[in-house]
């Protein structure tokens, strides 16, 4: 059967010229970094290379560049990190009500400790008023996180404006830009960042590796103590498959960034479009316009979305919801719900991301195949006959 | 993850339907928690005669409505009410730990109809009982904030959380 | 020139077997353990058989092993975890002098939050006395981390011992068996391990992946919080390429760890034996018997060990040293230095750690290559001629 | 990690040796550093005639020996000890950061061997300065127990540190 991957949120494939890059290091590159001889020389030399292809992708430096395991330890490191180097000016966060978990929990873990936090609202559309931050600043502020963009609603953040005011106030600002780096442009200057967390996989690197950008001169304690690879700020001995996969992909991301927008853009209008115009009562999710070029947020009415993914699945589409059911907390996303989506229509999430893989025939095969399956389920649920426009 | 029984009453669910001037119905969940059961059953003699339903829920609640149908359809009464949350997850072959709140919808909305038929039969009128968030969010065992889910504590409670 | 890794602690290569097994995740199994739909479930299939694996290599279930980027992650979550879920009980922690980094510097971090640590002595043999453990529990006492296997020096701790005095003190006891998991045998129901830290690089699976035992019952907080991967443990999307050959490793090292140990136990015997025989002033380190089984650690006089490391890596044969100069804090060891050996000496330290590719001639080579690298270097040290028994 | 120029003089150091009778004698380091130097000196007509020296070390410390001696001999007192830390890893085509420490020590030991010269010339026992255990760690920078090692602390102060 003909597989259509619009789950890039959850998994993106490994380009063929990552892969190649990676294949050496398991093989006989096996050196160890912090080796003295030649063996970790080599291999020393491709982990400079990765930083620097990173560091160039955000136009950062390399040195403000340490490698992680994914996002979340970024953002668990970003978060914890900061907070405790801050401790003596202070115990209060602020942040948004969208952030992701990897977020959203490391955060709780800080007020049990004692931590303040501020959790910005959001307008229908998930967007946060930079105005907002400004109020909620107090003299005991010591970090502002918002992230970049919601993969599950797709709205990009003003950060630029949320990194100015940050800046205004000396306070360091950090964004989790997983769902963003390597998708679309990301300048840690121009967006006034101090300290960003991303992931390999969504600019079609492996899983299980990222980074922290940390601005020089931004003070942070470490999650991970040990030895001192990685300056010191990071210990452990590095996931080097994983970082020569994510240099390489950063390399590609950067010099195919345009096409691939140019690719993306119009598959994900044309469902944004078409969905809603096949399917009755079929609601966007997100902001119409700053939106990640290949998210495709909606819910569909008296249906609960986990159903209509297996369904999917079973026809070869790929697909992600924020339902309940399908998230493993068994609770719908927070994020739809401070967006102000009731939690009933919330069930009926269904997330499409798209990725370089996707063709226009692709949305021919989702706009062919969803109706029917809606229409099926529809009629299989106790609250469509009641309230439905149409019976 | 679902196992075939499973997948089977998904795709092909048994007994989709409502029952007009049904002699009992029952239903259980509300869409905030992401599944509705609502059981319609005709009764002949102290046996369900027929039992169809309509649900809104993930593929495990599809599949345990239906397979609830199944078994239903031709026990008495009595028997009925000992449908379990178990013996419907073992007739399903299992069903992913996280997912078995589901299947307790599944014997509950049964066993309301039963329970609004009985009220009938009794010329009362069956008092359904309150849904509060707990029948809600069953989380899985070992999230990682239990304090958020009171409802499966106790089912969740291992000895390592 | 023929490359003779004998720095297996440093970097031990991939076996190919497990290489072929992790590429089918490098190209088209790139799905993500937490989807709902088809290309997770393969992925997942094979993260649950990796699973197994690695809890067969140490008799422990499958439910009680938790992924991690490395043996760092690993130690630095024990502690730190043990700790904070043990708060209300006590704030004591015992360990000994000899700990990796990872195991120190999380020590030190803890300390800074007001944490009370005991560091146990070793003999000089560098080895932990069972009944010092016994004397140092407190009423406080919440965790006794002590490592099983110290691969600077080879020495392999009494732990079954020291396990059975914090069962009987009803206090979880962590070790750090980095070095020894899938290299000997380890068993964490005979040896009385609660947690135990693994990492899959020293029985030949890739860098940067490892994983943490917690025996069931055993309360442990996350040092890395967001979704619920992991049973809600550790979040983050997983390595998975890095999972995968971990898992393979860890059949193939319960495989041939037989035949590893009778092949490894007589090179390092030789070499143990040889060196000081065809050097003067050359001494070993480490415990006699209770050794690793590739693990060849010893001390030069009057010669600092990056520049032996040095000639040798010129030579093709590739080794560590505990010198400060190759340290990258510029230490000597803790480890040497905790066992009563003094820095000068300290200096001098060769380690060779061999594997499974090393041979007979390996040895002949560092035998017939070692001598007049000490003796050039040895006319040059300004120690040399005045201290040295002969001239 | 070395460059060409540093591995070229730790393989094929120059100058090793001691001076029978040397003019002045500098050292500087001990062995729980990891480091230590000795340099000998022949003078005449206030200019370095021979320059020899002796190192425990790591090969960074070689290479600095080798550099120093080669740079020092032919030029006056003067000249000698205007050669600098920097001046030797420019002339060895950089050192990794984290080995500048050895360097310091090259020259150091030859600027006391020069002193030593010169205590002798005004009749005067040279004072030898006494090496603390800061002459012995320097750190990285960005070392992350930066608390143990005083010597490089101001070296290393960097804004994000
Ligand atoms: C916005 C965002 N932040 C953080 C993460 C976590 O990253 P990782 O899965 O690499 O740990 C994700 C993962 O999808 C994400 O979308
Ligand atoms: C005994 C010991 N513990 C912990 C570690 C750290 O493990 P990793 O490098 O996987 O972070 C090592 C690494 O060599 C080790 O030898």
């Amino acid at each position: 059967m003909k597989i259509i991957n619009m789950d890039h949120v959850a998994a993106s494939p490994i380009l063929p010229e990552v892969a190649d890059a990676m294949i050496p290091f398991l093989k006989e590159k096996y050196g160890n970094p912090s080796s003295m001889h030649s063996l970790g020389e080599e291999v020393t030399e491709a982990m400079d290379e990765a930083r620097e292809k990173i560091a160039a992708l955000i136009n950062a430096t390399p040195e403000e560049i340490v490698f992680t395991s994914g996002g979340t330890e970024a953002n668990n490191w970003a978060l914890k990190g900061i907070m405790q180097a801050g401790r003596s000016r202070g115990n209060h966060l602020i942040t948004s009500s969208i952030e992701h978990f990897s977020i959203m929990h490391a955060i709780k873990a800080l007020e049990k400790m004692g931590m303040e936090v501020t959790r910005l609202p959001v307008d229908k559309y998930g967007m946060v008023d930079p105005d907002d931050v400004r109020k909620a600043i107090t003299p005991q502020t010591v970090l502002i996180s918002v992230m970049h963009a919601n993969n599950e609603i797709g709205s990009i953040q003003p950060i630029a404006e949320i990194g100015r005011i940050a800046r205004e106030n000396n306070i360091p600002f950090h964004t989790d830009a997983v769902a963003t780096t390597g998708v679309i442009p990301v300048d840690v200057n121009s967006l006034n960042i101090d300290l960003l967390s991303l992931a390999a996989n969504p600019f079609y690197g492996p899983h299980g590796v990222g980074a922290l950008y940390i601005r020089r001169g931004v003070r942070i304690s470490p999650l991970i103590d040990g030895g001192i690879q990685e300056g010191g700020r990071r210990a452990g001995t590095e996931n080097i498959l994983g970082i020569v996969g994510m240099g390489k992909a950063a390399e590609i991301a950067a010099r195919d960034m345009d096409a691939r927008l140019a690719h993306l853009q119009p598959l994900r209008d044309r469902l944004l479009k078409s969905i809603p115009e096949a399917i009755e009562e079929v609601y966007p999710v997100g902001h119409p316009t700053e939106r990640l070029p290949g998210n495709v947020s909606v819910t569909v009415r008296y249906v609960e979305g986990e159903s209509m993914l297996l369904f999917l699945d079973m026809e070869g589409i790929k697909i992600a919801s924020g339902s309940a059911c399908i998230s493993r907390s068994l609770k719908v996303s927070h994020v739809m719900l401070a967006m102000g989506i009731d939690a009933g229509t919330a069930q009926g999430s269904l997330l499409f991301t798209l990725g370089v893989d996707n063709t226009d025939e692709d949305v021919d095969d989702v706009l062919r195949l969803l109706p029917p399956i809606v229409q099926k389920l529809r009629d299989m649920s106790p609250l469509y006959k009641r309230t439905a426009k149409k019976a | 993850m679902y196992s075939e029984v499973v997948m089977d009453h998904f795709k092909n669910p048994r007994n989709v339907g409502e029952i007009d001037g049904a002699d009992g119905v029952g239903e259980v969940g509300n869409p905030a928690c992401g599944d509705i059961m609502a059981f319609y059953i005709k009764v002949k003699d102290n046996v369900l005669e027929d039992v169809k339903f309509k649900t809104f829920g993930c593929g495990a609640a599809i599949a345990v409505s239906s397979m609830v149908s199944e078994m239903a359809i031709g026990k008495t009464l009595d028997e009925a009410m000992k449908i379990t949350n178990k013996s419907v997850i073992d007739a399903l072959n299992g069903l992913p730990k996280k997912k078995h709140h589901c299947s307790n919808l599944g014997a509950d909305a049964l066993h309301r109809a039963i329970e609004d038929y009985r009220a009938k039969q009794r010329g009362n009128h069956y008092e359904k009982p309150a849904d509060g968030p707990e029948v809600c969010s069953c989380p899985v065992c070992d999230v990682n904030d239990p304090e958020e889910a009171p409802y499966c504590k106790a089912a969740c409670e291992r000895p390592q959380k």
